[in-house]
């Protein structure tokens, strides 16, 4: 059987075009994804049932007793973490944000280590965007900046960018110019008209020094600013101010680096400038799949859009504080509920040294490496494969994915439900 | 009246305690209605301190609260809102200490957590040891910094020391961490030793750097030198890409060039 | 040597990230890029190993050359392996420094361990190994 | 079956001229009827004003925009933060509270529906995931058509057919209920960071006038016979002298239904400006209200301002970045492809300010100018003008002279020289106030047949119960007992059930999503149409099999079904 038009379950770009090959419940054939999204889709090697560590062997339970550990495990925290979500539907996430409240726990997701950055930096100047198929049809500027979509969104080229003609450029090979920002030189950075190689740590004066340029104060600026000539930034500056449309995708290159929050806040202060010339976007390059919608979840339930507190009842928010790295490098949580996310690849030592001291569930349907710090882990469906629901896209747009087939195994929703249930009677 | 907390040992526990109840004020009326929280638990004052009180007070004014104990780290909010009176603490302090305070004086014998003196308005905090991260600065969002008061560090600060401040005078004996400063819209902001990436994206104020300010942000305008207390000062303006008129004094720089 | 490492997302490191029990995975994320001078430097030849130190312990990875990133510094792409070595501090953002830190890096005979093993080393049980 | 019966009611029920008798509300299964037998449960109102639940018609509470004003502000977050307690989620924020915020906030006032102001179809997923969210209202969703490209391509080609045709799929689609026009063509123009300044200026590219969006789309409206008119927010909001501009777009709109109004403007207010610049900005409410009076095919909402601080969110974006360029706050914009777009910007009204004085004394006089409340809603435009949490601050300043005076007295001392609100007498009574909040909206959104807005056999049973003896309190001295009674109901009752009381909300609620389908001949089913198809390929990045909104998105699905005329 084929299906079309799937929604790709892997990164923020959310395609919706791809279609699929089932042969009972296994996809055999997969076009139009991209080699990340065809791996996810044909992904075997699911876990079979949900498992119980048991001192140094683990063991088989059922669903009914790996809810009930859970639900017992959170309610009876002092300060409970209910990390991931960003692998799941919108669906599951606002289940999960109901438990936090009830358990008067911590709410995070994996966006504190991907663009929390730019959130907090979006809740400090705002932030101008579009969705992606205004950049198709406009943009004849488009600026990469610390982000590589040929590696993390293979498909962001060409169906949104350098390869993707729009309804005013007919020839978007030939009219729209890219521009690659980046400490090294990526494959994105091949194939760009220009290339801005900046030295590590360098980001925030580069954005300082094009802004006091597209204000005409380009005298000020030195000779060079983190490796890159004046002359450069001129020409850069010029490029931007010349467009009729220019969009900027920035990604973990400016996230990540020192300053954090503070490079973002300059790029999007550097864009809304350019606003004052001409039209300027500019877009995080979310990652992993529903992320975003995670983020618009939490945002339209707690107020706010990741690291939420819950402890005194109401709703605090302090990323640095209450997000999930910096509470598990301090130790200042005693349970864990692990949904849609592998910490235990992702997080720094010190958290996993914290991870094995407490008690840790997780909704997966894969083996991963935080399964070694579990003392439950339960099976679900992939959400975008057996299992359906919201997923949001890098630009907010929100699509309902498609259950490809259907298998035994509960989504993330109903599993993280029976769990709501049974605290709800005991809490 | 003095009032001595003495933390009981939690027992390898490290999940914080939210204490914003420790004020000068919430003495007046006696201990007993005083809780405070790990984390979604309400504990009474006297599950977490060994209480001793000495004499009577009318008022804050008259209360000083003295914190001992080797887990004073975990104590969150210490001096919140408080608007009179004195806190010794006589170890390390928590995150949020003297947050929104408004008069009186804390001072801390060993080292602060995150977010001392957060959106101050008045009164002194004395920090002997290190402050960490976002001292005297604002709240997510972008909203003011301090806009009041002293913040006097002996030790160093962490990063974003003092972002978005916008009154008041925050001053640091050691070095400061990157990014100090950050969006400063006025008070005074004074570090002895270096900083990275000074008063960033500046809208006014003034900025005095006695020692190294590494990485400054290209768009400040050097208009020439001063002498302040002894020392010749390069002043330069800014930030120029936030149209900013503040001032930046420095007594060395370095571009990352 | 000092070196600043990066670390980042690859093609193949999300192609395997779903399956992180797998070898192909274990071999994308303990992956050093180094620039070809710097493994003169150091002696190494494609696919030796080295002993990476960083702010919170040492890691075995495999070193390969590449000409995307630049003298003194090394590209990890994301995963257990760096994350072995990284500084859980956040500078109170939540966000830890990925992409900027500084590391020692030395030859070794060491062979770079299983994902299972970084975890059991640090107090996990792996399953299904 | 479920029975409840209300004695001793002060009614106000103005859909069936009932002003302020005492009688007895029967309610069965959650409809309104005759009479109940005599096991049903009884509430004594003790001659409490009891109206139909309130109708919002024009308040942004749900997606896309309203959650990125929430995303972007953690300071507002800070205020309203509450926790979970009985049946009632935590909330928190002021001015764009969480969605269990603003529906149990509004639950407190007697609201039981809601219009949500301007939805982009692209996004409309996420409109309706919050309604899912905002339980104790029934929810709905103006759906934007202001850029629309294939609309704009059939305007250009003069067929007014397709134009209805677009919309009428784009409805059925997305699940909209009626049709937004935010600054039609400026929302396009911004796209390439321009705008249209009135009415007469070409969309870019497209060469089509903002007028002949809006009377193409009017007549598009009336050829789909959609319970509500064209919901109209006008070119060059908030700037000097635009009063011009909206006379000349209300001047566009014939009469074409016996029903109801043929135009909803809203919140005039921001349109109601005279002066050449921000040093002579005045108010022209005057000139507005008399053109409006003369015409019944008109009914605007207020989109009054009130001091203090708030969120502005709007779909029109190049409105939002002057707003910005004023300010000099956080600024965010959002084009939505070939569709809109939308900007959002926190503000602070500010009494010594002399353009806010203005602003917030001509809403004011709007209400009180027009001659039938039938044809002005109170509204702030939530959160826009104020949040809706003002809305009993706005019944008092319109009920008491002596209100107003007091709160005129505090305001920019420039203001009297040129706003005509201190020469005002009027004061609004209990059954003005009662149209202008529920029966008006119900009329004006085509929902009266659906059983909105009144408390006769038939009618749904929402009912607001509020702690005031009509009979005993002057609104025109008490105005501070005015503002604590529609502040807080004593019941609010949706559909037969008691959902607050005092405040307290009682239920975890489920509401009913109101969605219109206009049934098409196939010739204009868009759905098969090659053209629109082939475009739709092209240009959206989204695939047209996937960007309708499905079933599971509606909690109580409550379609409404047209016959339309082509």
């Amino acid at each position: 059987m084929i299906v079309k038009d799937v929604v790709c379950p892997f990164c923020g770009c959310l395609c919706d075009d791809i279609e699929v090959e089932v042969e009972g419940n296994r996809v055999v054939a997969v076009a139009n994804a991209c080699e990340l999204g065809a791996t996810k889709l044909t992904g075997e090697r699911r876990m079979k049932n949900p498992i119980l560590r048991d001192g140094d062997a683990w063991k088989d339970i059922s669903y009914d007793e790996a809810i009930r550990y859970a639900s017992d495990m959170l309610l009876s925290a002092e300060r409970p973490l209910l990390y991931g979500w960003s692998g799941t539907h919108g669906e599951a996430q606002c289940v999960g944000v109901h438990m936090a409240e009830l358990v008067r726990g911590v709410i995070d997701n994996t966006s504190s280590v991907c663009h929390g950055p730019s959130i907090l930096a979006i809740q400090e100047v705002g932030h101008p965007g579009c969705t992606l198929g205004v950049v198709k049809n406009r943009a004849d500027l488009v600026i990469y900046w610390g982000s590589n979509p040929i590696d993390a969104h293979p498909r962001h080229l060409s169906r949104y960018t350098y390869y993707a003609d729009g309804f005013f450029l007919e020839n978007a090979f030939r009219d729209r110019k890219v521009i690659v920002v980046d400490i090294r030189k990526t494959e994105t950075a091949n194939v760009a008209d220009e290339f801005m190689q900046i030295q590590p740590g360098g980001d925030y004066a580069v954005l300082s020094a094009l802004r006091a340029i597209v204000r005409g104060r380009a005298e000020s600026i030195p000779q060079t600013v983190a490796g890159v000539t004046r002359e450069q930034l001129i020409r850069v500056a010029n490029l931007c101010k010349e467009a009729k449309f220019g969009a900027v995708y920035f990604g973990l290159g400016l996230t990540m680096t020192q300053g954090k929050y503070k490079n973002i806040r300059n790029a999007i202060e550097l864009v809304t400038e350019l606003n004052r010339h001409t039209k300027f976007t500019i877009s995080a390059m979310r990652g992993h799949y529903n992320v975003y919608g995670s983020n618009e979840v939490n945002t339209w339930m707690t107020g706010y859009p990741f690291g939420i507190d819950f402890s005194r009842g109401i709703a605090f928010y302090n990323p640095g504080e209450t997000t999930a790295v910096d509470i598990l490098a301090r130790k200042e949580c005693d349970a864990a509920l692990i949904v849609g996310s592998d910490p235990a690849a992702h997080f720094p030592r010190r958290c996993l040294e914290h991870l094995a001291d407490i008690p840790v569930v997780q909704l997966d349907p894969y083996p991963n490496a935080t399964t070694a710090f579990c003392n439950v882990q339960i099976p679900v469906a992939v959400t975008g494969i057996d299992a359906e629901g919201t997923a949001y896209r890098m630009d907010g747009v929100p699509i309902r994915t498609r259950k490809i087939f259907s298998t035994e195994y509960p989504s993330d929703e109903e599993v993280l439900s029976r769990m709501y249930a049974l605290m709800q009677e005991d809490g | 009246m003095k009032v001595t907390l003495t933390m009981k040992p939690a027992g390898g526990s490290f999940i914080p305690i939210e204490a914003e109840s420790i004020i000068p004020k919430s003495f007046l009326s006696g201990t007993d209605d005083i809780s405070v929280w790990r984390g979604n638990r309400e504990l009474g004052l006297s599950e977490v301190f060994s209480i001793s009180v000495e004499g009577k007070a009318d008022r804050p004014e008259d209360v000083e609260v003295i914190i001992a104990g080797d887990e004073t780290f975990r104590l969150k909010r210490v001096g919140e809102y408080m608007d009179g009176g004195k806190i010794t603490v006589l170890g390390d302090i928590g995150m949020h200490c003297g947050n929104f305070m408004s008069g009186g004086t804390i001072e801390i014998q060993g080292n602060a957590d995150g977010w001392l003196g957060r959106e101050m308005a008045g009164g002194t905090i004395l920090c002997r040891g290190d402050a960490a991260n976002y001292c005297a600065s604002g709240y997510r969002g972008g909203r003011k910094g301090m806009t009041g008061g002293t913040v006097e560090i002996f030790g160093r600060a962490g990063a974003f020391l003092a972002e978005n401040v916008a009154g008041g005078t925050v001053i640091v004996h050691g070095d400061a961490g990157d990014m100090a400063g950050a969006e400063m819209r006025d008070g005074t902001l004074i570090v002895h030793g270096d900083c990275s990436r000074p008063v960033a994206n500046m809208k006014g104020g003034s900025c005095y750097v006695f020692g190294t300010a590494h990485a400054l942000i290209p768009t400040f305008k050097k208009i020439g030198t001063v002498r302040h207390e002894g020392r010749m000062l390069i002043h330069f303006i800014g930030d120029i890409a936030n149209r900013g008129k503040g001032n930046l004094f420095v007594k060395d720089y370095r571009y990352l060039d | 040597m000092r070196f600043l490492m990066i670390t980042g997302r690859t093609v193949n490191q999300g192609v395997t990230v779903e399956n992180k029990t797998s070898v192909d995975y274990a071999e994308e994320t303990s992956t050093c890029f180094m620039h070809g001078f710097d493994m003169l430097d150091l002696g190494l030849d494609e696919g030796d190993t080295v002993l990476v130190t960083g702010p919170c312990g040492t890691v075995v990875m495999r070193v390969s050359a590449s000409s995307e990133v630049e003298l003194g510094t090394v590209f990890v792409p994301y995963g257990p392996y760096a994350n072995h070595i990284i500084d859980a501090d956040t500078h109170s953002t939540g966000m830890p420094d990925f992409k900027s830190h500084a590391v020692e890096i030395e030859p070794t005979d060491e062979e770079p361990k299983m994902v299972h093993k970084l975890m059991e080393d640090l107090g996990g049980l792996a399953y299904d190994r | 079956m479920s029975e409840l019966l209300i004695r001793n009611a002060c009614v106000i029920d103005p859909l069936r001229g009932i002003n302020a008798e005492v009688m007895d509300i029967a309610i069965r299964d959650g409809v309104i009827v005759e009479n109940v037998g005599g096991s049903a449960e009884v509430i004594d109102a003790h001659g409490a004003l009891t109206l139909p639940g309130g109708i919002d018609s024009h308040t942004h509470i749900c997606g896309t925009k309203v959650n990125f004003g929430r995303y972007m502000s953690p300071e507002d977050m800070r205020a309203g933060r509450t926790p979970r307690r009985g049946h009632m989620h935590s909330t928190s924020g002021y001015s764009v509270p969480t969605t269990y915020g603003n529906s149990y906030r509004y639950s407190a006032m007697g609201y039981t529906t809601l219009l949500e102001g301007a939805m982009a179809p692209l996004e409309a997923r996420h409109t309706h995931e919050e309604f899912l969210y905002t339980p104790l209202q029934d929810t709905m969703a103006n759906t934007l058509f202001d850029g629309n490209w294939a609309i704009m391509e059939a305007i250009r080609d003069g067929d007014t057919k397709r134009v209805a045709a677009i919309i009428a799929w784009t409805l059925q689609a997305v699940k909209g209920f009626g049709v937004k026009l935010t600054n039609p063509g400026g929302t396009e123009a911004w796209q390439w960071g321009k705008n249209v300044s009135c009415i007469r200026d070409p969309v870019p590219y497209f060469e089509v006038t903002p007028a002949e969006i809006i009377r193409s789309i009017v007549e598009a409206n009336e050829l789909l016979g959609l319970p509500h008119s064209v919901h109209l927010h006008c070119n060059n909001l908030g700037m000097p002298g635009n009063y011009t501009c909206t006379l000349g777009s209300l001047g566009l709109i014939p009469d074409l239904n016996p029903k109801r109004q043929t135009l909803y403007a809203t919140h005039v207010q921001f349109h109601a400006y005279g002066g050449s610049d921000w040093k002579d900005f005045c108010s022209k409410s005057e000139p507005i209200v008399r053109f409006v009076n003369m015409r019944p095919q008109i009914v605007i909402d207020m989109g009054q301002v009130m001091f203090g601080r708030t969120t502005t969110m709007t779909a029109d974006g190049p409105m939002e970045f002057n707003l910005y360029r004023l300010h000099h706050e956080k600024w965010s914009n959002h084009d939505v492809e070939l569709e809109t777009g939308s900007g959002i910007i926190p503000v602070v009204y500010r009494r010594k300010n002399l353009v806010n004085s203005v602003m917030w004394a001509i809403g004011l006089e709007l209400a009180l100018l027009m001659e039938s409340p039938w044809q002005c809603m109170l509204t702030t435009d939530n959160p826009n003008g104020a949040p809706f949490v003002r809305y009993p601050e706005i019944i008092a300043l319109l009920m008491s002279k002596r209100y107003r005076d007091a709160e005129f007295a505090t305001i920019h001392p420039d203001t009297g020289s040129r706003v005509p609100l201190p020469a005002i007498e009027r004061e609004l009574d209990w059954y003005e106030i009662a149209v202008m909040t529920r029966a008006g909206q119900a009329r004006a959104l085509g929902i009266q047949d659906l059983g909105k807005g009144y408390l006769g056999p038939g009618a749904e049973a929402d009912v607001a119960i509020y702690p005031i003896r009509i009979d005993e309190v002057d609104p025109a001295v008490d105005y501070q007992k005015v503002i604590e009674a529609f502040s807080q109901t004593e019941y609010t009752i949706k559909r037969g059930r008691v959902v607050s009381r005092r405040g307290e909300c009682l239920v975890d609620g489920s509401n009913a999503t109101l969605w219109v389908r206009p049934n098409v001949s196939d010739d204009y089913d868009m759905g098969r149409d090659p053209d629109f198809i082939e475009k739709f390929d092209r240009y959206y990045t989204v695939r047209m099999r996937n960007y309708p909104v499905q079933e599971e998105y509606l909690n109580r699905d409550r379609c409404i079904e047209t016959e339309a005329g082509i």
